[in-house]
């Protein structure tokens, strides 16, 4: 009952904010519905209660994981987002509103959702809502990106419904008769036909591949966090890249279940490798910090990928990876916003001694740029590591050497930013939006958040992310 | 049954017309006729169940008839009749569509089917109209023209569908109709801030963003 | 060992202090400077109690750190390296003091207090860490504050660039150290550090890894090209520390991965033999072509660390020859020259800062004459220059001879066999002369003579703060040198925690112990026959006249006609023209009666100039050229690419 | 061991000075000149001792270190060198390394004195001293290597004590080079004429004269004195090494250790008037030329 309240409550409050007039009254509902969400997604964590319709809506470890890590994101942008809507009043607060709320219920849904079909249209909704978010800033770059993101997403998407059907038809020909409820397929994993799941995963995984933004398919990536609002960009990142993980992970279950386990691993481990590279070298010599920042994002999911296609202790790596990531990634996006709103540019000439202009949040992004730079005491570090000795265990050398050669390279690129932003002489004009303190409030928050993952990893989260892990564990 | 594949054939012809012609407004009304077409097949396939019933007619209202009046619509706002020479050419467009039908055609039968399934065309059909709908979308330079190619894409994963029936439960197939209505009420919207601030629906000036 | 992490927190707590804004930053300095001698208080106190117990001692917090536990242990080794630590940080915090009170160029004072305390704490968690995990999260974390500390004075570009410079080395060394302690893993349960000798020894590439990793943070030659432009970048306290002490930690890193192995193969003393000898030498050779006083103090660290790394690799070559005299000697003298070199380089930092203090510059061709001006910081820049060339009375002659003694242990073996070790001796002897040659050149052009700008003409003294922080340190050369067999014990005990057997040891330093003792009293004889003398004659010349220097003749002599820093080690550089490829401008005489000239010499930094930059430069254009086709903002293509990645997906699968 | 340092102080104080005296005889005789008194460097440094002294202003304590030292070195080292058979005062393994970097001391100290004067003069002699001499100092290491090979021993006493004679029938090619190399360096340190010429009034060409320029008065008799010191101390070990012959008679070894130094002064004597100076940039050549041979040396030993 509590999974329905879960997803239905966002949807509620996205109606209501849309036939709200004053402007206050509607982005007050932002952090109100967070909170209510997160509360609820820690409440059936710690208390996990029976479901009401199993076949349909279910948590299981690593959709809890997914839905506490897009809980707190959500809610940590919907704190940034009162000072931040107040601040853009010109552009009128209704639609950024009422698409994050039903971007946050499509999210929970696709979370949730045991039966393919049904996660393919949450995935599909919440791309069709986040579109116009993107358009945020009403510029022709926004514009330009919005457009690209659509029809990307919309065509992946489409290719990855052709391979929920393939798989459908699989099970077709297997068995007689055919449903797409995850649990059957699971279950009858041995009789689905070969050759038709083969190609079903292969549609399957390129659909959400390129949703999740992995290398040979992540160019609509840097222009749609380029040019998107930094709120939007770490929703983006954190909470969608991470619902397409999991997608792409069901496809790769049902592979493991159908004995098909080891062709699913090397396809990960490819894009993983592909997406490493490409995001490492990509991020050299950057003049713009959030296109640096989306290169990064590129990266990490490749890191992600590669942790899951290894398995073993690089998929618990690989699980840790996916929370700090998304809260170091939506904490660095926020706070490029602020700079680009202090300096009214996010090209690096115009940004310079932001630790004198705009203190609070350079200092921070400093600390965000140690954080995704996988700088010891926070948690990137530990996972990284993890994943790489992962790596070396399951004698996947070439693997492991490429990880660590393009965590230097991405390292310099991060530097030579950070270097040219934060430190020199600062532009002696007053900052145009000075740091409010609920601007810096959420990413500060969301650092602590990976710092305290870095040095402690409490028992019941290490207990959810082993068994998030656990799933794919490939059975010898 | 013979019916049912005399339809997907004279959808493979509307595919043809799609690439081959230049002028927008027919091509907006082939993809609503090739809708139309389509929303009959459940019906033909498995007989007069309330499903089939449920999905051809919300089939019907959504490809044949409101999604083509909104094309019109900005269309009309919008004021282009004709689409500018395409990436490589009408002719090769029109010859590479027919090399991957036939290739699709052929690819289907290694596929390993069901008996009931061999004789019938559903496959090869729906993987030409797949390849020709992602054909359009990569030739094309205008923004319309690409949201075209779009529908024929999911026209030929809505091929497919029928297949399946059992599989998708009506509340999940008007998801997936719900959600094509909701894309193309988006990209309609942009098409139309394309329009304002472009003045023109090519998107040659849409590579501004680039390394 | 409860001391040793009371005195870590208390140097954490002093940088949180440092950092209070605003009209309570006087009360801020005053804690932070408290905090920093409270810490210094308790280390030294735990060390004093830890030296009484010949057993390492060993702390483990069950706090659940997400790979390792949290462990420390504190045994011999550190605590040699430990010692200097707590005697330089809280005299470069009371130096600071001093420093920033009339020195503007720091204008983030509150920033650097903040970085400095945390960067002493890091340095004294990663000497006592116990299990890698530990010690990557410490050493990383005194790296991360290392760079903060070497880029205090960010606005200025030559500070942005040393510091960039400074961070990728430091980052590319911790990626190996991540790399080699993954490969160790399933040797090492749960990452924890083994006892001494309890392990295989390590395959070459981990070996090279560490080498690499903790090679970077010390400076070997290939690997040194942070070092010059990040010592001179950082404010003078700043540098001494990092010079004196965190450069140790990558010589400590070494001694600690090599204990892990029960018989180290031969190769690896020779390695370090190898590199300790090219970075003696090429160190001292670039550092007399140096004008930049600071940049010269910091490549005279590159050679003393490859004095350092020679003791080392003697004792690793005594490991595998199991020649017990040659382990402890080697070690011992390598580890008391990690002491000794923390300690004079340190007064030599703090004595550069003093100059550069009131004459506002480093360029030494600008200093001159200083001695009657800053008569106690010329005073303690000598002890600091005598030390440093190793010359009796003081400390730098100790550990070098017993590094000495240590090569000549291997006199009677033959040439298959150990004997190319006795090559350290005249490679030794090389660097001395040139060092020594290069400190006369500082010391004789910065204080002596008649000064040549302005600048230093109206210096002024340094400030009692800045004095009170160097005369320790140069009592402590002092010490050591007038009575070296106090360190002996230490040194000893240091060798058994190395090797892990601790009891069957005959203690082969007696010759030493000997040695030592006479060095000890001919240095007492010297120093009271020297000031004897001096002062008698002194008296003998207290009335006597006083006219200019006799310039044979000539009777205008100006201060530029001084020999300066580049024509005194013209000489010497002409030798190095290969390694040091000297661009000189000038000093061609035509005609007759020849119009004014101008002789300038300017060496760069040749590894990173003519290698490293231009090599990343490179890499950097292809990375840029590769990201510019893939992502060439055509819809179409992006859209090719997702119909391409499908087809080659299902190629792969049937 | 006092008693034996004792007699050390009062040979090398009183008996140096002697040497100066017989080289200056030796080169007047060979200019067919009857030449000074052999008495005539003790009376210039009692003159000088008893003078007063006139001090430049831009110099500071610095400037009577430097001769100080050059007095204080040399008797110190002294005390490990045995005079012919008879022991050193002082022998601990190793001490020949203390001894070594005592003389580095002594040239520190008169280099920075140099340069203290603030003429550019003294800095020319002070750079060009600090040059050649860092090319010394491993000559002289292979050269201490390779009779600590010989003898097996690390101590002075060790290696120049009695078994030297032994040595010569075995090792005799290297322990030849070792001499003509050790001759080399004498007469570089000691500012001899192939290398630099002690008369010379022309500033540019000289190395340690210039160095001593602006000493005057006691200071200049101190440094006179330290050089004769500085001379006879390289000059014991050489001797040594020549005539290795020990007769176990105290009385009769002396007086060969005697004649020895004498000998030798009388060759330095003939080298100084028969050979010309060489030129500056010649002579770190011939100085890696002795790196070479000593390094030979010592592989013929090692092998």
């Amino acid at each position: 009952m509590l999974l329905i309240a879960l997803i239905a409550l966002p949807l509620v409050a996205a109606g209501s904010a849309l036939l709200l007039s004053d402007h206050r009254w509607r982005s007050a509902l932002l952090p109100i519905t967070g909170a209510l969400h997160m509360g609820l997604a820690l409440f059936l964590f710690i208390r996990p209660e029976a479901p009401l319709a199993p076949l349909w809506l279910d948590l299981d470890p690593l959709s809890t994981l997914v839905l506490l890590v897009t809980g707190g994101l959500f809610f940590a942008c919907a704190l940034y987002a009162l000072p931040y809507l107040r601040m853009r009043r010109e552009w009128g607060n209704r639609l950024m509103v009422a698409g994050q709320l039903a971007f946050l219920s499509a999210v929970s849904l696709a979370v949730a959702a045991r039966h393919l079909g049904l996660m393919w249209f949450a995935v599909e909704a919440s791309t069709f809502i986040s579109a116009p978010m993107i358009y945020f800033f009403r510029n022709p770059l926004s514009l330009e990106a919005t457009w690209k993101y659509l029809i990307n997403s919309a065509v992946s998407v489409a290719l990855a419904m052709l391979g929920i059907l393939f798989i459908a038809y699989a099970r077709l020909s297997g068995e007689g008769h055919t449903d797409l409820h995850l649990a059957h397929l699971l279950e009858h994993g041995t009789q689905l036909d070969d050759s038709w799941l083969k190609a079903g995963f292969a549609f399957y995984t390129v659909g959400f591949a390129t949703k999740m933004g992995l290398a040979p398919v992540h160019m609509w990536k840097p222009d749609a966090y380029g040019e998107a609002p930094g709120l939007v960009g770490a929703l983006m990142s954190g909470a969608l890249a991470a619902v397409a993980f999991l997608a792409l992970l069901r496809g790769v279950q049902i592979m493991d279940v159908a004995g098909q386990a080891e062709l699913a691993r090397a396809i990960l481990v490819g894009f993983g490798l592909i997406s490493i590279v490409i995001g490492a070298i990509s991020m050299v010599r950057q003049p713009d910090i959030k296109r640096l920042l989306a290169y990064s994002s590129v990266k990490h999911m490749g890191i992600l990928v590669l942790g899951v296609g290894i398995g073993g202790l690089a998929a618990y790596g690989a699980m840790l990876h996916l929370v700090c990531n998304a809260f170091a990634k939506s904490a660095a996006f926020l706070l490029s916003g602020n700079l680009q709103r202090s300096y009214g540019s996010k090209q690096l000439p115009d940004i310079q001694g932001a630790l004198t202009h705009v203190p609070a949040s350079g200092n921070l992004y400093l600390i965000s740029f140690l954080a995704l730079t996988g700088t010891p005491p926070f948690g990137l570090f530990i996972s990284e590591l993890l994943v790489f000795i992962g790596a070396l265990q399951r004698h996947y050398i070439p693997a492991a050497v490429i990880l660590l050669l393009s965590l230097g390279v991405a390292f310099v690129g991060f530097l030579q930013a950070v270097t040219r932003a934060t430190t020199g002489q600062a532009p002696d004009a007053r900052p145009a939006f000075r740091d409010h303190w609920l601007l810096v409030l959420p990413p500060a928050l969301l650092l602590l958040l990976t710092l305290l993952l870095g040095i402690t990893t409490p028992p019941p989260i290490a207990a959810l992310l082993a068994d998030a892990a656990a799933l794919f564990e490939v059975l010898p | 049954m013979n019916l049912v594949n005399n339809v997907l054939i004279l959808v493979v012809f509307i595919n043809f017309f799609m690439l081959s012609s230049s002028r927008l407004v027919p091509c907006i009304r082939a993809v609503s006729l090739q809708g139309a077409l389509l929303a009959l097949l459940p019906l033909l396939t498995h007989g007069f169940t309330a499903h089939t019933v449920v999905l051809s007619c919300g089939a019907l209202a959504l490809k044949g008839i409101i999604i083509p009046r909104l094309l019109l619509r900005t269309i009309e706002q919008v004021g282009i009749r004709r689409e500018l020479e395409p990436i490589i050419g009408y002719v090769p467009t029109t010859a590479l569509g027919a090399l991957l039908t036939s290739a699709s055609f052929l690819f289907a039968n290694q596929l390993p089917l069901l008996p009931e399934h061999v004789d019938s065309l559903f496959i090869p059909v729906s993987l030409s109209t797949l390849s020709s709908g992602l054909l359009l979308l990569m030739t094309r330079k205008k923004a319309i023209t690409q949201v075209l190619g779009y529908l024929v894409l999911e026209n030929g994963i809505y091929i497919f569908g029928i297949l399946l029936l059992e599989a998708m439960p009506t509340l999940v197939e008007a998801g997936v109709l719900l959600d094509l209505l909701v894309g193309i009420f988006v990209m309609g919207i942009v098409m139309h801030q394309i329009h304002r601030t472009y003045s023109d629906l090519g998107t040659e000036q849409l590579s501004a963003l680039k390394e | 060992m409860y001391w040793i992490l009371s005195a870590l927190l208390a140097f954490a707590v002093s940088g949180i202090l440092g950092f209070t804004p605003g009209l309570r930053q006087r009360l801020g300095t005053a804690l932070h400077l408290l905090c920093h001698v409270a810490a210094a208080a308790f280390g030294l106190y735990g060390l004093y109690r830890f030296a009484f117990s010949p057993l390492p001692d060993l702390i483990l917090f069950n706090l659940p750190l997400p790979l390792g536990e949290l462990t420390f242990r504190l045994d011999a080794i550190s605590a040699i390296f430990l010692a200097p630590v707590f005697l330089v940080a809280p005299l470069g915090a009371l130096y600071g003091l001093g420093y920033n009170q009339q020195h503007t160029t720091l204008h983030r004072p509150r920033k650097f207090r903040f970085w400095y305390g945390l960067m002493c704490a890091g340095t004294v968690g990663v000497l006592t860490a116990d299990n890698a995990i530990l010690f990557l999260l410490l050493w990383e974390i005194m790296a991360v504050s290392g760079y903060f500390v070497v880029a205090a004075e960010d606005h200025t570009p030559e500070a942005k660039s040393a510091g960039f410079v400074y961070f990728t080395a430091t980052r590319i060394g911790t990626l190996a150290l991540i790399a080699a302690f993954a490969l160790l893993y399933p040797l090492l349960d749960l990452f924890r550090f083994p006892a001494a000798g309890a392990l295989p020894a390590h395959p070459p590439l981990v070996f090279f890894l560490f080498l690499l990793g903790f090679g970077l943070k010390a400076g070997f030659m290939p690997l040194h090209v942070w070092l010059p432009g990040a010592h001179s970048a950082a404010p003078s306290h700043g540098s001494a520390f990092l010079s004196g002490i965190i450069i140790k930690l990558g010589i400590y890193g070494i001694v600690r991965v090599t204990s892990f192995c029960a018989a180290p193969p031969l190769y690896w003393g020779w390695t370090l033999l190898g590199l300790g000898a090219i970075s003696g030498i090429l160190g001292v050779a670039f550092a007399l072509a140096q004008h930049d006083i600071k940049r010269l103090l910091a490549y005279h660290s590159v050679e003393n660390i490859g004095i350092i790394a020679m003791g080392l690799g003697l004792a690793l070559l005594g490991r595998s020859t199991d020649n017990p005299a040659l382990i402890a000697l080697g070690l011992g003298g390598a580890l008391l020259h990690v002491v000794n070199h923390g300690l004079f380089k340190s007064l030599l930092f703090f004595s550069a800062g003093a100059v550069i203090r009131t004459t506002g510059t480093r360029d030494i061709d600008a200093f001159g004459g200083l001695l009657k001006r800053l008569p106690w910081t010329a005073a303690l820049f000598l002890v600091g220059a005598v030390a440093i060339s190793a010359l009796p009375p003081f400390n730098g002659f100790v550990s070098e001879w017993l590094i000495f003694i240590g090569a000549l242990q291997t006199l009677q073996s033959s040439l298959s066999d150990t004997a190319a070790a006795l090559m350290v001796l005249p490679v030794l002897g090389l660097i001395g002369g040139l060092a020594l040659a290069c400190f006369v050149k500082i010391f004789g052009i910065t204080f002596l003579g008649t000064p040549r700008t302005p600048a230093a003409q109206d210096a002024t003294e340094a400030t009692w703060g800045m004095r009170a922080a160097m005369l320790p340190l140069a009592l402590a050369c002092l010490v050591i040198g007038v009575l070296p067999t106090l360190t002996l014990p230490t040194l000893q005990m240091a060798a058994h925690h190395w090797t892990g057997i601790i009891s069957t040891y005959p203690t082969p330093l007696p010759t030493a112990i000997a040695g030592l003792g006479w060095v000890s009293r001919i240095a007492l004889v010297l120093i009271a026959a020297t000031l004897l003398l001096t002062l008698g004659l002194r008296f003998k010349a207290r009335r006597a006249p006083k006219t200019d220097t006799w310039g044979c003749g000539y009777n205008q002599p100006t201060a530029r006609m001084q020999y300066t820093a580049s024509s005194f080690a013209d000489g010497l550089i002409g030798w190095f023209r290969f390694s040091l490829q000297t661009k000189k401008s000038g000093a061609q005489l035509s005609e007759l009666f020849p119009k004014p000239g101008q002789f300038y010499s300017h060496t760069p930094d040749g590894v990173l100039e003519r290698l490293v930059l231009p090599l990343f430069q490179h890499i950097e254009n292809t990375f840029v050229w590769l990201r510019r086709r893939v992502q060439n903002g055509i819809i179409s293509f992006y859209l090719l690419s997702v119909t391409l990645t499908l087809v080659a997906l299902l190629i792969y699968i049937f | 061991m006092l008693i034996n340092a004792l007699i050390h102080t009062l040979v090398v104080l009183l008996l140096s000075p002697l040497l100066i005296g017989i080289i200056i005889r030796v080169k007047s005789r060979f200019a067919g000149r009857r030449g000074a008194p052999l008495v005539q460097p003790w009376r210039d440094i009692w003159r000088l001792l008893r003078k007063d002294l006139v001090i430049s202003h831009t110099t500071s304590w610095v400037f009577f270190v430097g001769p100080v030292l050059g007095v204080v070195v040399p008797v110190l080292a002294f005390l490990f060198v045995p005079l012919g058979a008879f022991p050193a005062a002082i022998s601990f393994e190793g001490d020949f390394i203390l001894w070594l970097y005592l003389f580095a001391l002594a040239r520190f100290a008169t280099a920075a004195a140099a340069l203290d004067t603030g003429s550019s003069f003294e800095g020319m002699g002070a750079a060009r001293e600090v040059t050649y001499a860092s090319l010394a100092e491993p000559v002289l290491f292979f050269c201490l290597l390779v009779i600590a090979r010989l003898s097996g021993s690390l101590s002075f006493n060790g290696m120049f004590g009695a078994d030297i004679a032994a040595m010569w029938p075995t090792a005799g090619v290297s322990l030849l080079l070792v001499a003509l190399c050790w001759m080399l360096v004498l007469l570089l340190e000691n500012a001899r004429i192939p290398f630099d010429d002690p008369t010379t009034h022309l500033e540019l060409t000289m190395i340690h004269e210039v160095m001593v320029l602006d000493h005057s008065g006691p200071l200049l008799g101190l440094v006179h004195w330290g050089a004769a010191m500085k001379l006879m101390v390289s000059g014991a070990l050489l001797v040594r090494v020549i005539l290795p012959f020990s007769t176990g008679h105290p009385g009769f070894d002396i007086a060969l250790f005697a004649l020895g130094m004498i000998l030798l002064a009388a060759l330095i004597g003939v080298v100084e008037s028969v050979m010309a100076r060489f030129k500056l940039p010649r002579i770190p050549q011939i100085m890696v030329g002795a790196i070479l041979f000593a390094f030979f040396a010592w592989i013929l030993v090692l092998r």
